[in-house]
């Protein structure tokens, strides 16, 4: 039963961008794979790098950060700023000896549902790959 | 202290039951910690199970609400107001999304959805748990508005406010109010000429109780955010007191040793230190060209309502909003860019709207009449579309121009008769309504010339007059010479190259150097700085009416936020852990709202959030290498506490 | 709770018109022959249509609302990578 | 080199009957819509535009001009109503005018008041003259008893050396233009076949109408929809092969005098035949110009109305001469059906001259070299 | 058909476009209840249907959406969908008299949640309107899957009465015995944002739309690039092909007094070099090929997309496409003069698109009764002061916002909605002057 769970996927999805997009996914039956789990945030670039460190110690094994893009409505500067908090990430994955490629990053616009699906299948096929 | 939770997961209809064992989750909730009431319904939403909810509430005394159901998009708010109703603080309310992100998109795998869910309901209920009542904070506003720029767009944002009842301060660094549009004669689909609009909003803000304007006046100092900016404006004499005598004041004018250009006609005439801009300008009183005038007194002499003693004023405000509206300058072409300065009889296109303007009878320029004109577009505007090589930066169309100089032509025709008229042109661009003027232009006998891309039209000179040889994209690239008696360059807009408002209000500038919006669709007045509006052409090219509507539409925004006196923020804000911070300065670098300052604490300085500014995007949160930052309603305990729900094991 | 059915009530008092009818007799038939055009494989919109005795603007108006209601689904392009080919969603 | 831009020239063309044309905004639309455009000929916009510019030379150096039938579709799709059609209809006048050397007919086509007076006066002469050939009818008597016979003899021969003259002169000038205007003069031996082979074409054209029936291909012309006796090519078809006809058949009544009484004489069957062809046409033509269905005959100008009601009045009177002769009525009126008849004739020969009808020997010129260009 | 009071708004916007919502969720800012009626079933206007929005880029429904949303739940709002206002009549400053019909659909709209169950069983097939035709819908339907309020409606000239969606519906919410029913209401002023209707190409046989299936409109090829698009990728409606060589043929209606609009329609350059730019990016081997008279690209960023368009190597032909013909395998040929050279050409492509114009959308006038809401000679709502004063008409206390005044893009739409809120809100005020 266990192993069906894995891998865990952790989504840090935004409230007006890429959440919608992940709810019409279900809307439209894009089937993903169920573990994997969504926290929404107000911007992408508002994640913590601890946060993120905190979902790989319990146990999971990717995170996904559904980013703004462009759309963002904070402005601009969000992109680079999501993409600074992931290589702060990557930085403190490195130094505690886990792969970088294990947290990933992509925007998702509010109705790209299908880059997401997408993105989902690709991630846990990658992860599942990787951890066996 | 621990929360007394109450949880409801919603069937909804079978969309969630089909695919999630909705019985199963409400069981393993049930044991959860903390959880007193789990309880599965059919439709949450329904008013039936909404009074249900509340009666629940009350009953058990709740103070977390965990509802399982469809996305928060939908029913957050609905439920939100569920919670309110009951006495329940709506920030301890979590929505938990098992539809959309649940059964909707696992309803191929009935089993690990409804291990998602209870997994995500956990999620919610920790969250819960940890969450805090959280209240919408209220800031007091003054309800006025500072209006900077008295041209229409200012004058229409300055009138609708104060008709709708807030206080209206319209200051106006000229002495005359009107802008740009004073300048223009007749205009497209009106009857009315510039003056006689700037006239009549001249007259309606004069009769208005709510607007003070101030002319010749500049904001100095801005200070505070929104609701409550203080000012600093600077009121610059006129040194003519009111009333003046006309006969004295043409008196004075005429004594006055020094002469200017008068930039009120674009240098094409000169005028006097104390002048005048035209006979019904407004407001209708004279004024000292402060940095002209000699201080020789001879005007004084013979006009009693001289006044050289006149001091320059400071007064403050205080306005809950400020709307800029300060325009656009002119293109000013280079030294010898299609014979401008260079060659005597190029103007432009302002210029040439000031030379319909002057004349009577005949279209008089320099002394000679003027029979045939030939017009170079996209002077300064479209630049460097397909040559690589080209210094201009003005990559912009300026959209006005194209209707504008094809008005004029038609003008001068209806004032002066037939003349010959060429539009040398890179594609003519009378969108919507103008392009009739555009037909009727061709119908009067208007020739089109139209020069390629990458190929500008040669000017030379031949006498006093231009030579201008265009290769013709409309005729298979021959290459034609037109000799004009006077050549129009069609010169756009540029962003005011003196704008020091601009600079003290921090606003933002696009590409094109105009100031930028946030959103152009969803918020297209508004900046990222909170309270500054910004309206007309100081936003970017745009004609009398697109001005006038940016700047209703300012009004309405800076109305609906300051009518009550009041503002409500969210509370979801960043709040600084004053012990921790250091004051790296990192958090302000990284918020794009200018809403972190520093201010004293314990005898160091520390970051301290100014509430009214701050939007609740933690784009302060990871840069803090102190983690002294948090955001409220997504606070680290939270976030962690819903990672380890949803990590943990089954 | 449960009130009658008001679908009763209705055809009480409307009549179905003959080109609806006909028009849904139509569909069903259609319908029918894509989904056993469909059977001995994925196919593309020229391939059905021929089957199908159907015109190809007709054949993928009926194919993609099959599509849409998630009878049919989209499966990989022809060799020239020019026509997509359609599949059965549901093994029958 | 540039070109002087000279805008002289579109107000010029407005008195040849050309209004709208300023209105073009360059969409193309009118040369692509047109079936008789093709690579190297393309009209009208290029016209329109040489007319705005002042090109002169240009213009009057285009077979383009003559490719143009004045099927309409252009005017009638025009989105902005510039009326391409019209346009080419006055530049041919423009050039007609400018090819015939003695001004006559710039005269008339700006639609000088004289020219109505000039025109009558001539034909007039020139109908009397026809009458010094006939002296023994009772009319002519009576007109020789006025106006003597030798002045009326010699002035209508020295007009009609006058016409041929500036006839042959405006030809050879438009020769000499699209010469110039050629793009491949090729020399040696092949160029013979070839200006062979363009002046069959020509001829071929000429006798089918084959370019002219290209104008109502598409279902959503108007005339696509009849029958192609209700065609305009078929109106000038027959109007020009009835004219041919009739005066063939004039020219043979001529040379074997008398067969005037015999119906079934051959020159008398073919002179029958080619008028009731010509009437045909001529009615139809002023049908469709009253009943105006389509742009082209929405302008009628006063020269086309003179035209073909010319046309059809010398077919009338013509048939009811023929029908006179035939029953034998020899009356005084009968007469001046004769004299009304030769008259209009005579007009029509000038019309041949300083008018449109003076296409009749342009346009051949120009379907020659466009196909030579072709050959080529 | 019922006639019931339904008390009294202050303001009553006609049209849930996106001027419409702009214009009721200011005065609903302010503090006014509003009236909002939509003929539709759902509120977005035409902006909900579109793929993304120039020069950004960004996706229409990520900017309809939340204004969408936020009228939905405004509390000074109320909204009225699937109905239509009948009569308008001023009988007195700040008093209209207006009669609203509320058309059923069948379905209970505070039961029904969207769970398309319904749909699922319904047998019979048509064309979904809100696909252009480019695809079928069910009798019962939601009508898009952003649709708002997201609840399913019976088209009910269309329905076989199987009484299948209501056996099947968990929330009971089908209900066959709605009737029309009028309700009569008083407002204070009234915002007339009634939008725009698009072209009919069928109106130029030359361009074969309507005949030659690989021909069509702008409207569907911005649905194929929607997210929500019908074939989940973008295909020629002919045979199913996946288009390699793209033809937009611009001014389809547009400056063009054989169809009776003279007027430039202000947006058809941008969306197609929009579209160009989208087709581009979903099939990279495709070309496309824009036959432009003039592009208007006058906007705030609008040259710069253009240039950018062309830099991605989108093809610009300046030349009226004067008539298309189809050839035996689908593909078209497109006839035109090349203005450049100055000569006639003929290209083939295999799908043609044509941009069609803007036209107005006058029938609303036909319901005001008394005063006159005069329009002007294009038939658009009649600005009585177009430059000081954009959005009043020849009713005070009527106000108009975004495309019903004219053709408008998504930003002017917007500010001239900002425009009549506040002239509606001074005039609530009771003006000064």
């Amino acid at each position: 039963m266990k192993q069906q769970e894995r891998p865990k996927i952790l989504v840090f999805s935004t409230e007006k961008i890429s959440d919608p997009a992940i709810d019409m996914a279900g809307l439209l039956k894009l089937h993903y794979p169920p573990t994997v789990y969504t926290i929404t945030v107000p911007c992408s670039s508002g994640i913590k790098p601890r946060w993120i460190m905190h979902a790989f110690e319990k146990g999971f094994d990717g995170v996904f950060i559904a980013a703004d893009g462009t759309d963002c409505p904070y402005g601009e500067s969000c992109t680079d700023k999501t993409a600074r908090v992931v290589q702060m990430t990557q930085q403190m994955m490195q130094e505690k000896g886990l792969e970088p490629a294990r947290l990933k990053m992509a925007a998702i616009c509010s109705v790209c549902s299908e880059p997401f699906v997408r993105q989902m299948k690709a991630f846990t096929e990658y992860l599942s790959r990787d951890g066996n | 202290m621990r929360k007394k939770i109450g949880v409801y997961i919603c069937h909804c209809g079978v969309n969630i039951s089909d695919t999630i064992d909705v019985e199963h989750v409400r069981e393993v909730i049930s044991r959860e910690e903390g959880v007193v009431l789990a309880k599965d319904v059919m439709f949450a939403c329904a008013d039936s199970s909404q009074k249900e909810i509340i009666e629940d509430i009350r009953r058990e005394g709740l103070d977390g609400l965990v509802i399982a159901s469809c996305s928060p998009k939908l029913h957050l708010f609905t439920f939100r107001s569920v919670a309110e109703r009951a006495g329940l603080n709506p920030y301890n309310y979590v929505q938990v999304n098992i539809r959309e992100q649940g059964s909707w998109a696992h309803s191929d795998n009935k089993e690990g959805a409804t291990r998602k869910a209870i997994r995500m309901v956990r999620a919610g209920v920790a969250r819960v748990a940890r969450s805090e009542a959280l209240e919408k904070t209220r800031i007091s506003a003054v309800n006025a508005v500072a209006v900077i720029g008295a041209g229409v767009a200012g004058m229409r944002a300055a009138l609708e406010l104060a008709n709708m009842g807030t206080r209206v301060f319209l200051i106006e660094r000229e002495h005359f109010v009107g802008g740009r549009t004073a300048q223009w004669g007749d205009l497209f689909t009106t009857e009315e000429t510039g003056k006689q609009i700037v006239g009549r909003l001249y007259e309606s803000v004069r009769g208005n109780e709510n607007v003070t304007l101030f002319t010749g006046a500049e904001v100095v100092k801005k200070e505070g955010n929104i609701g409550d900016f203080h000012l600093e404006v600077r009121i610059r004499p006129r040194y003519v007191r009111q009333p003046c005598d006309p006969e004295e004041l043409q008196k004075a004018i005429d004594v006055c040793p020094v002469e200017v250009e008068d930039e009120f006609n674009f240098g094409l005439t000169r005028r006097k230190a104390i002048y005048r801009n035209y006979e019904s300008e407004y407001p209708r009183a004279a004024a000292i060209d402060e940095k002209a005038c000699t201080r020789c007194g001879e005007c004084e002499k013979v006009c009693a309502a001289v006044d050289l003693g006149q001091k320059e004023e400071k007064i403050s405000l205080n306005v809950g909003a400020i709307i800029l509206t300060t325009g656009f300058d002119p293109y000013e072409p280079q030294p010898g860019e299609f014979g401008y300065g260079e060659i005597e009889r190029v103007v432009t296109l302002q210029q040439f709207h000031r030379l319909l303007e002057m004349n009577r009878e005949k279209l008089l320029f320099r002394g000679k009449e003027v029979r045939s004109i030939a017009y170079i577009y996209c002077v300064g505007s479209r630049e460097c579309a397909a040559n690589e090589k080209c210094k201009g930066t003005h990559k912009y169309c300026s959209r006005y121009c194209c209707t504008s100089a094809i008005h004029s032509a038609l003008t001068a025709r209806k004032k002066f008769g037939d003349l010959t008229v060429y539009h040398i042109n890179r594609g003519i661009r009378t969108y919507g309504k103008q392009e009739v003027l555009y037909e009727q232009s061709c119908q009067a006998g208007d020739l089109y010339l139209q020069f390629y891309e990458d190929s500008f039209p040669e000017v030379s000179r031949n006498g006093s007059g231009p030579v201008i040889r265009v290769r013709d994209f409309l005729t298979a690239g021959r290459e034609l010479e037109i000799t004009p008696d006077l050549l129009v360059l069609v010169t756009g807009m540029e962003p005011r190259r003196e704008d020091h408002i601009g600079d003290l209000m921090k606003v933002p500038r696009g590409r094109d150097h105009f100031y930028n919006e946030i959103h152009m669709k969803l918020k297209p007045v508004e900046t990222v700085i909170d309270g500054v509006l910004i309206a007309g052409s100081c936003q970017g090219p745009k004609n009398i009416t697109e001005s006038v509507k940016s700047a209703l539409s300012a009004a309405s925004k800076a109305h609906y936020t300051l009518r009550k006196g009041e503002l409500a923020l969210e509370p979801v804000l960043a709040e600084v852990d004053r012990e921790k911070c250091v004051w790296c300065d990192e958090c302000t670098d990284a918020c794009p709202f200018d809403a972190i300052q520093p201010v004293e604490y314990k005898g160091k300085k520390v970051a301290s959030v100014i509430q009214a500014n701050c939007k609740g995007c933690g784009m302060c949160l990871p840069v803090c290498p102190q983690n002294a930052i948090e955001l409220a309603g997504y606070t680290d305990e939270e976030i962690e506490s819903m990672i380890d729900a949803l990590a943990e094991d089954l | 709770m449960k009130k009658e059915r008001t679908i009763d009530v209705i055809k009480k008092e409307r009549k179905v018109p003959e080109e609806v009818r006909e028009n849904l007799k139509k569909f069903n038939r259609i319908k029918k022959k894509i989904l056993e055009a469909l059977q001995e494989g994925p196919r593309t919109v020229p391939e059905i249509a021929s089957a199908v005795g159907l015109s190809t603007p007709d054949t993928l108006w009926y194919l993609m609302t099959l599509l849409k209601y998630g009878e049919v689904k989209t499966g990989e392009p022809d060799e020239m990578e020019e026509y997509f080919t359609y599949q059965l969603a549901k093994k029958k | 080199m540039a070109t002087k831009v000279r805008p002289e020239l579109a107000k010029e063309l407005k008195r040849y009957g050309a209004d709208d044309f300023n209105a073009c905004y360059n969409c193309g639309n009118c040369t692509a819509v047109c079936n008789l455009t093709e690579g190297n000929e393309n009209f009208p916009r290029m016209m329109i535009r040489y007319t705005l510019l002042g090109l002169k030379e240009e213009i009057l150096s285009s077979r383009e001009l003559w490719m143009c039938y004045y099927c309409g579709e252009c005017s009638e799709t025009c989105p902005r109503e510039a009326d391409p059609g019209e346009l080419m209809a006055a530049l041919r006048r423009y050039a007609i005018a400018h090819y015939e050397p003695s001004g006559i007919t710039r005269l008339i086509f700006r639609n000088n008041p004289l020219y109505i007076l000039f025109t009558l006066l001539l034909a007039v002469l020139l109908g009397f003259f026809l009458l010094t050939l006939k002296p023994e009818m009772s009319v002519s008597r009576w007109i020789f008893e006025r106006i003597p016979y030798e002045v009326i003899h010699n002035l209508g021969l020295g007009a009609f050396v006058f016409m041929g003259i500036t006839a042959f002169w405006g030809v050879f000038t438009m020769i000499r233009k699209l010469r110039g205007k050629r793009v491949n003069q090729e020399q040696g031996k092949g160029r013979f076949t070839k200006a062979w082979n363009a002046f069959r074409a020509m001829l071929r054209e000429v006798a089918t109408m084959e370019r002219y029936r290209k104008c109502d291909t598409y279902e959503d012309e108007y005339f696509a929809r009849k029958p192609w006796y209700l065609r305009p090519w078929w109106i000038h078809w027959s109007v020009m092969w009835g004219f041919i006809g009739l005066l063939v058949a004039t020219t043979l009544d001529f040379l074997f005098k008398d067969p005037a009484t015999m119906v079934w004489w051959p020159s008398r069957v073919l002179g029958t035949l080619a008028g009731l062809l010509m009437l045909y046409g001529a009615t139809l033509a002023l049908f469709y110009r009253i009943l105006r269905p389509v742009k082209t005959y929405q302008s009628t100008k006063l020269a086309d109305w003179v035209f073909l009601g010319f046309i059809w009045l010398a077919g009338i009177t013509g048939f009811w001469m023929e029908i006179a002769v035939f029953a034998g009525i020899e009356t005084d009126f009968s007469q001046i059906v004769f004299l009304i008849h030769t008259v209009i004739s005579m007009e029509l020969v000038i019309l041949f001259a300083y008018s449109k009808f003076a296409h009749a020997f342009y346009r051949p010129v120009a379907l020659y070299f466009s196909n030579l260009e072709r050959v080529n | 058909m019922n006639t019931m009071n339904k008390g009294s708004y202050d303001a009553l916007v006609i049209g849930g476009g996106i001027a419409g919502e702009e214009a009721a969720l200011n005065l609903a800012n302010m503090g006014y209840r509003v009236l909002m009626v939509e003929k539709d079933y759902s509120i977005g206007g035409k902006m909900i249907h579109l793929s993304k929005v120039f020069p950004t880029l960004d996706c229409a429904a990520c900017i309809t959406t939340p204004k969408v949303s936020e009228v939905a739940r405004h509390p000074n709002i109320s909204l009225y969908t699937y109905s239509e206002v009948k009569e308008v009549k001023k009988t007195g400053e700040r008093d209209f008299h207006v009669k609203v019909v509320r058309k059923p659909r069948y379905v209970i709209e505070e039961l029904c949640t969207g769970c398309e169950e319904c749909e699922r069983v319904c047998p019979v097939v048509v064309n979904d309107q809100y696909q252009w035709d480019l695809v079928g819908r069910k009798a019962v339907f939601i009508p898009f899957s952003i649709a708002n309020p997201r609840v399913a409606a019976i088209d009910i000239d269309h329905c076989v009465l199987c009484g299948l969606c209501e056996k099947v519906c968990p929330a009971g919410a089908i209900d066959f015995t709605q009737k029309a029913v009028e309700e009569t209401l008083t407002v204070r002023t009234v915002i007339v944002a009634t939008g725009y209707r698009l072209f009919d190409p069928l109106r130029i046989p030359r361009y074969g739309f309507g005949r030659f299936p690989n021909v069509i409109t702008s409207m569907q090829m911005e649905r194929q690039l929607a997210p929500t698009r019908p074939y989940n990728t973008v295909l020629r409606p002919g045979d199913g092909k996946v288009p390699d060589n793209i033809a937009y043929v611009l001014c389809t209606g547009s400056r063009d007094h054989t169809v009776g609009n003279p007027i430039c329609s202000q947006v058809c350059c941008m969306y197609s070099i929009k579209q160009a730019q989208l087709i581009m990016g979903a099939l990279p081997m495709a070309d496309v090929t824009i036959y432009y008279l003039h592009i208007r690209a006058f906007g705030k960023g609008f040259c710069e997309f253009y240039q950018q368009a062309k830099g991605m190597g989108v093809e610009f032909v300046k030349g009226k496409i004067a008539r298309i013909t189809e050839k035996e395998n689908g593909n078209l040929i497109l006839r035109y003069e090349d203005i450049e050279s100055g000569k006639v050409r003929e290209a083939e492509h295999d799908l043609v698109i044509l941009s069609v114009g803007v036209l107005s959308n006058d029938e609303i006038t036909s319901v005001f009764r008394g005063d006159t809401l005069e329009t002007d000679e294009y038939r658009f709502i009649r600005q009585k002061e177009e430059l000081s004063s954009p959005a009043l008409t020849s009713i005070r206390g009527v106000f108009v916002a975004g495309a019903a005044s004219g053709p408008m893009d998504i930003p002017d739409s917007i500010m001239s909605a900002g425009a009549a809120s506040s002239e509606a809100a001074a005039y609530l005020t009771g003006d000064r002057k």
